[in-house]
C-alpha cells in the first residue's frame, strides 16, 4: 500500500513537471485528466472515498470536458478567421 | 528537516505540487496552461487537507455495523472541507475559460502578454 | 439566545442570499426593484443592530443550526461589525442609485438581472465576511466575492474589460490559494477552524515557542493572500484597467466595497484569529506598513501622470489603500481605530468620484480625458459639485472625512518611535501635496469656462439623489466623526 | 404681474430650480453678461489659448510617435535576437521562484505535526463528537456527508451559491444576446452555422456506446445522488456524473437531436435552478432559525441506514443535484454555440 502510495505521488509530480515542459495544449490537458485519476485513486488510499468520487466525476470528467471544449471553440474560431481571410 | 519530510510523502509532494502550480499560474504566459496551473495548486492544498485527517489503521468514516467509537474512523472533516473546495475549483476554472474563449474570439491569441498589448493599442 | 433582535446578522445574509436565486427569474425592472428593496431592508436591520448592540453593550455569538459552537458553524455580531454592515449597505444603495442610468445603457437588456443578481451576492458575502466567526466560512464567501467582482466588471463588455477581468482573476486566484494553505497549515497546527478557539490555541503554541517557522509563514500567507486581493501597492497592476472601464456602479462597488470586505476579514485575522501581540512578534505587520508607505506614494504619482478622468481616480485608490495598510501595519490600536475609519472615509469619497465622474463624462461626449472635459462642472453642476467635495476630502480639507482620518494617522504615528513616526508624517505630508497636486488640477479642469457649450445634459433624478446623500455622508463623517470613532474604538475592544 | 414674475425670477427658489435643471451656473444674468463683456476683448487670447493647445497636442503626438518607434524596435529586437535570451531568463526566473516557494513552504511543513498520528492536534473533541454523535445527531450513516450538511450547512449554502454565481457569470460572458424583438441575431446564427461544422457526422461506434453507457452513468449518478447520506458521495459528485452523462450523450448525437426535449431550454433551466436554490435556501433557513433559537425543527430523523432518512440531508442532495447536472451541461453547451 505503502509503495503504490508512493508510486501515486511520484506520477502525479512528473505530469505536473511534463504539463509545464509540454508545448501541445491538448496534451498537457490529458496529462491533466490523467493526473486527476491518479488523484483520486491516492484518495481512496487516504480513506476518503467521498473525495474520490468527486474526484474522479469532477476532475478527470466534468473539468477536462470543459478544457476540451474550450479548445474545440478555439480552433473552430481560429478556422473561422482563416476562412474569412481566405474570402478576402 | 529532510527527515521529517520525508516521513510525511503526502504533505511533502503536495507542497511541491503546490510550487509547480502557483508558479504556472503566475508566470505561464499561455492561459490554458495557467488555469492548468490553478487546477494543480488547488488539487495540491486538497491532498495537504486530506492527509492531515488521515490516521494510520483507521478506516473511511462512513458508519459500519453501528460502530461509533473514535477509534475506528479517520478525521473526517478535512474531506468535508476538500469537498467544498473542489465544487469552489470547478466554478472558478468555468468562469476562466468562458473568459478565454471571449478574450480569443476577440484578440485571437492565447498569450496574456500579448492579449494585454493588443488591449492597450487598441484603446488608449 | 435571548431576543428576537438577536437574528438580525443572520435575516440579512440569508434575504440577500434568497434574493438572489428569486431575482434569476424575473424581468429586469422587477430585478432592479427587488435588489433595491434588499440592500434598503439590509440597512434597515443594521441600523436597528447598532441600536441594539449599544443597549445590550457587547458582543453576543449566534449558532447557525442545532449545534453550539466547535461543531457547528456560528457567526457573531458586536458594535463594530453592525457599523461595518450598516456603512456597507449605504455605499451599496447610494452607488447603484448613482449608477441606474448608466447600467441600463451598459449592460444587455436580457443579461441585466444577472447583473442585479451579482450585487445581492456580493452583498450577502460582504456580510457574512462581516459576521462570520469561522475561518472556513470566511474562505468560502471570499470566493463568492471574488467571482461576483469579476462579474461586475466583465458586465460591460466593452473596452479593456475583459483583459482585466482576466488579469483580476489570476491575481485574485493566486491571493485565494495562498490563503487557502495558510488557512489548512493553521488548521493542522490547531485543529480549528472557529476564530475564537484558534486563538486560544496560537496563544498557547506562542508561549510554548511550538512551530515557530510555520506559524510566521501561516501569518504571512493569510495576510500576503488578502494583501493580493486588496490590492495593495505591487499587486495593484489590473486595478486602472478594471476601475477604469467598468460601469459606474461596478467601479464603486469594487473600490469601495469589495477591496474593504477583504481588508475587514484581514484585521479580523490580525484581531480575533492570531492575535495583535503575535502578529507584531512575527513582524508581518512591518512588512505591510512599508508596502503602505511605498503605495501611498507610487500611487499618488501614478496619479499625477494619468491623462484619463477614471483611471487617475482608480491610481488614487491605489494610494488610500495605502493609507489603510499604514494603519493597519503600525500594530497599535490607534492605527487600527484610524484605519477603520479610513475604511469608511474611503468608501463614501470614492463611491462618490466614481459616480460623479460618470456624470461628467456622459456631458463630455463620453471622453474620459481631461481636454474635454473641461468646463463639464458647469454643465453637469451636481457632479461638478460632487467631484469637488470628493476630491476635497480626500485632499485633506477641514470638515471632511479625509482630513480627520488624516488627523488619527498623525496621532497614531506619535505613539511609535521617532525614526517611524517622522516616516509616517513625512509621507503623509508629501501625499497630501501630492494629492493636492492632482485633484486641484482636475477641479480646475472642471471648472474652466469654455466658449462653446457642449451637449446637455440629462440628469436622472436618482442620480441627483445619490450625489446628494454621498455629499451629506461626506460632511458628516467630517463635522460628526467623533461618535464614530468612539464607536469603532468600542467595537475593536469588543473585536479582541 | 410682471414684477411678480421677475422677483421669482431672480428669487434663490428660481435659481436653484434653473440649475437644477442643468440651465447654466448658478451665476445671476447680470454676472453672466459681465463676464461675456470682460470675454470680448480676451478674444484675442483665446485664439493663442487654441494655439499653444494645438502645439502641446502635437507635441505629445510627437512624443506618442516616439515611444512608438522605441517599442517597435524593442518587439523587433525581442523577436529576433532577444527572444532567445528574454525566454531563458524568463525560465529561468520561473525555476528559481518555485524553488523558492517550495523550499519555504517546506521548511515550514516539516515543523508541522506528524503524518498519520491519532494523538495529532487535528484529531480534537470537534472530529470525535462528530464520528461518536454524527449518526444520532443527524441519521446519517456517511458522517463526511451529515457534516457538510447539517453541522456545517452555512458553508456549503455557500458552496451551492459560488457554482450558481459561476454560471451565471457564464451566462453574462457567453450567452449570445437576442434582437430587441426577441428574433436571433446575426452572430447567434454564425455561431450556430459555426458549431455545425464540428458536431459528429454520425460516428456509429460513438453512438451505439454511448447509447450503451449513458443510462448506466445517469443511472449510477442517481444512485450516488439517493445514496449520499447511505455511503459516499452525494449531490455534486452524483449531478457532476448526470452531467457528464448528458455531455456524452450530446457529443455522439449531435445538439440538434438532443435540443429538440424541451427539459434542456435556458427557461427549464432557470426554472429548476431556482426551485432548488430556493427551497435549498429555505429549508436551511428553517432549520438555521429553529436551532439559533432553541426550538425543535420537528423533522423526523428516521432509522438510519433506511433511504428515507437523515432528515433533510435527502431532499438537500437532490436539490444540489439537480443543479450541477444541469448547470454542467449547460456550461457545455454554453461553450459551443452560446446558448441552450
Amino acid at each position: 500500500m505503502e509503495l503504490l502510495g508512493l508510486l501515486l505521488l511520484a506520477f502525479i509530480l512528473i505530469c505536473a513537471l511534463a504539463v509545464c515542459l509540454t508545448r501541445n495544449l491538448m496534451v498537457s490537458i490529458i496529462i491533466l485528466m490523467s493526473q486527476s485519476l491518479a488523484m483520486s485513486v491516492v484518495w481512496i488510499l487516504l480513506e476518503s472515498p467521498d473525495l474520490a468520487i468527486t474526484e474522479a466525476a469532477v476532475g478527470a470528467g466534468v473539468t477536462s470536458l470543459l478544457f476540451f471544449v474550450t479548445l474545440k471553440k478555439i480552433h473552430a474560431i481560429e478556422g473561422e478567421n482563416k476562412d474569412g481571410k481566405a474570402e478576402k | 528537516m529532510l527527515e521529517n519530510l520525508l516521513q510525511t510523502p503526502y504533505e511533502t509532494a503536495s507542497i511541491i505540487l503546490f510550487g509547480i502550480g502557483f508558479t504556472s499560474l503566475m508566470l505561464q504566459k499561455n492561459m490554458i496552461k495557467k488555469i492548468v496551473g490553478f487546477n494543480m495548486m488547488d488539487s495540491a492544498i486538497y491532498l495537504f487537507l486530506a492527509a492531515k485527517g488521515y490516521i494510520d489503521g483507521r478506516k473511511a468514516p462512513i458508519v459500519v455495523n453501528g460502530v461509533t467509537s473514535v477509534e475506528a474512523y479517520i478525521n473526517p472533516i478535512p474531506s468535508g472541507l476538500v469537498l467544498t473546495g473542489i465544487v469552489v475549483s470547478v466554478s472558478v476554472t468555468s468562469l476562466m475559460l468562458a473568459l478565454t474563449v471571449r478574450l480569443y474570439r476577440r484578440y485571437h491569441t492565447l498569450d496574456i502578454d500579448e492579449i494585454t498589448a493588443l488591449a492597450r493599442k487598441e484603446e488608449p | 439566545m435571548e431576543s428576537v433582535w438577536q437574528n438580525i446578522p443572520f435575516f440579512c445574509i440569508l434575504l440577500c442570499i434568497a434574493s438572489a436565486s428569486f431575482t434569476s427569474v424575473l424581468p429586469k425592472r422587477a430585478a432592479r426593484a427587488v435588489c433595491l428593496l434588499v440592500v434598503l431592508a439590509v440597512i434597515a436591520m443594521s441600523a436597528l443592530l447598532i441600536g441594539r448592540v449599544s443597549a445590550y453593550g457587547g458582543s453576543y455569538t449566534y449558532m447557525m443550526g442545532h449545534f453550539p459552537a466547535p461543531w457547528g458553524n456560528e457567526i457573531r455580531a458586536g458594535l463594530l461589525e453592525a457599523v461595518v454592515a450598516l456603512a456597507f449597505g449605504v455605499i451599496m444603495l447610494l452607488a447603484i442609485l448613482g449608477g441606474l442610468d448608466r447600467i441600463d445603457e451598459h449592460v444587455f437588456d436580457d443579461k441585466q438581472n444577472l447583473y442585479f443578481i451579482m450585487l445581492e451576492l456580493l452583498l450577502a458575502a460582504l456580510l457574512a465576511q462581516v459576521y462570520t466567526n469561522d475561518l472556513f466560512t470566511g474562505y468560502v464567501f471570499v470566493e463568492i466575492m471574488t467571482l461576483t467582482a469579476c462579474s461586475l466588471i466583465i458586465a460591460r463588455s466593452k473596452g479593456r474589460t475583459l483583459v482585466a477581468a482576466t488579469r483580476y482573476m489570476i491575481m485574485n486566484l493566486m491571493g485565494s490559494g495562498l490563503f487557502l494553505l495558510g488557512l489548512s497549515f493553521l488548521y493542522g497546527m490547531t485543529g480549528h477552524l472557529l476564530m475564537s478557539h484558534i486563538h486560544e490555541k496560537v496563544a498557547a503554541l506562542a508561549a510554548d515557542g511550538a512551530y515557530p517557522r510555520a506559524l510566521t509563514v501561516t501569518v504571512a500567507l493569510m495576510s500576503l493572500g488578502l494583501a493580493i486581493k486588496s490590492a495593495l501597492f505591487p499587486f495593484h497592476t489590473w486595478l486602472p484597467d478594471a476601475y477604469g472601464y467598468s460601469t459606474p456602479t461596478s467601479s464603486a462597488v469594487l473600490s469601495s466595497l469589495v477591496s474593504k470586505g477583504y481588508i475587514i476579514l484581514l484585521i479580523k485575522l490580525f484581531y480575533r484569529v492570531i492575535g495583535l501581540e503575535i502578529v507584531r512578534q512575527t513582524r508581518i505587520n512591518n512588512v505591510l506598513f512599508v508596502f503602505g508607505l511605498v503605495g501611498i506614494i507610487m500611487g499618488s504619482l501614478s496619479a499625477i501622470r494619468e491623462k484619463d478622468i477614471r483611471r487617475m481616480v482608480s491610481f488614487s485608490s491605489v494610494a488610500q489603500i495605502g493609507y489603510i495598510y499604514m494603519g493597519i501595519g503600525m500594530g497599535t490600536e490607534a492605527g487600527m481605530v484610524a484605519a477603520v475609519f479610513h475604511i469608511f472615509v474611503h468608501g463614501m469619497a470614492k463611491s462618490m468620484l466614481f459616480l460623479s465622474t460618470s456624470g461628467l463624462v456622459q456631458v463630455s461626449g463620453e471622453s474620459k480625458l481631461f481636454r474635454d472635459l473641461r468646463g463639464s462642472g458647469y454643465r453637469n453642476p451636481i457632479a461638478g459639485v460632487a467631484f469637488s467635495v470628493g476630491s476635497f476630502s480626500m485632499v485633506g480639507i477641514p470638515f471632511l472625512g479625509g482630513f480627520i482620518s488624516k488627523v488619527y494617522f498623525a496621532k497614531a504615528a506619535m505613539l511609535m518611535n521617532p525614526t517611524e513616526t517622522l516616516i509616517v508624517l513625512l509621507v503623509l505630508a508629501a501625499s497630501t501635496i501630492l494629492n493636492t497636486i492632482y485633484f486641484l488640477k482636475t477641479v480646475i479642469t472642471l471648472y474652466r469656462p469654455v466658449p462653446a457649450d457642449g451637449p446637455a445634459d440629462a440628469r436622472r433624478p436618482a442620480f441627483v439623489v445619490s450625489m446628494l446623500c454621498l455629499i451629506a455622508v461626506n460632511f458628516a463623517l467630517g463635522t460628526f466623526s467623533q461618535p464614530i470613532i468612539e464607536a469603532i474604538r468600542a467595537g475593536l475592544r469588543m473585536f479582541a | 404681474m410682471a414684477k411678480l414674475k421677475s422677483n421669482y425670477e431672480t428669487s434663490a427658489w428660481a435659481r436653484f430650480l434653473r440649475w437644477m435643471k442643468g440651465g447654466g451656473s448658478g451665476l445671476d444674468r447680470s454676472m453672466i453678461r459681465s463676464l461675456g463683456e470682460e470675454a470680448l476683448p480676451s478674444q484675442r487670447s483665446e485664439s493663442e489659448h487654441l494655439a499653444i493647445e494645438r502645439a502641446r497636442e502635437e507635441r505629445e503626438k510627437q512624443d506618442l510617435e516616439r515611444e512608438r518607434l522605441i517599442q517597435e524596435r524593442l518587439h523587433a529586437w525581442s523577436r529576433s535576437r532577444g527572444s532567445r535570451l528574454v525566454n531563458a531568463l524568463y525560465r529561468l526566473s520561473a525555476i528559481v521562484v518555485c524553488i523558492a516557494i517550495i523550499y519555504v513552504l517546506l521548511s515550514s511543513v516539516s515543523e508541522l505535526p506528524p503524518f498519520g498520528r491519532a494523538e495529532n492536534p487535528v484529531n480534537n473533541e470537534v472530529s470525535a463528537r462528530y464520528i461518536e454523535d454524527g449518526l444520532a445527531e443527524t441519521g446519517s450513516v456517511n458522517i463526511v456527508g451529515g457534516m457538510i450538511l447539517d453541522y456545517r450547512a452555512f458553508d456549503t449554502l455557500g458552496e451551492s451559491h459560488v457554482l450558481f454565481v459561476a454560471a451565471c457569470a457564464v451566462v453574462l460572458l457567453l450567452r449570445i444576446n437576442l434582437d430587441k424583438d426577441g428574433r436571433p441575431t446575426r452572430e447567434k446564427l454564425d455561431a450556430e452555422a459555426d458549431d455545425r461544422k464540428y458536431e459528429p457526422h454520425n460516428d456509429v461506434i460513438l453512438q451505439k456506446i454511448s447509447n450503451l453507457i449513458v443510462p448506466c452513468l445517469l443511472l449510477f449518478g442517481i444512485y450516488v445522488v439517493l445514496n449520499g447520506h447511505l455511503s459516499a458521495g452525494g449531490g455534486f459528485s452524483g449531478g457532476a456524473i448526470m452531467g457528464a452523462a448528458l455531455i456524452l450523450y450530446v457529443n455522439a448525437h449531435g445538439l440538434t437531436k438532443a435540443g429538440q426535449h424541451r427539459l434542456f431550454s435556458y427557461r427549464v433551466y432557470k426554472a429548476l435552478t431556482f426551485c432548488a436554490l430556493a427551497f435549498y435556501a429555505l429549508a436551511k433557513s428553517y432549520s438555521f432559525f429553529m436551532g439559533a433559537n432553541h426550538l425543535d425543527s420537528h423533522i423526523p430523523l428516521g432509522t438510519p441506514g433506511r433511504i428515507l432518512s437523515a432528515g433533510l440531508i435527502l431532499p438537500l442532495n437532490i436539490a444540489v443535484g439537480i443543479v450541477v447536472a444541469w448547470t454542467m451541461y449547460s456550461f457545455y453547451t454554453l461553450f459551443r454555440k452560446g446558448d441552450f
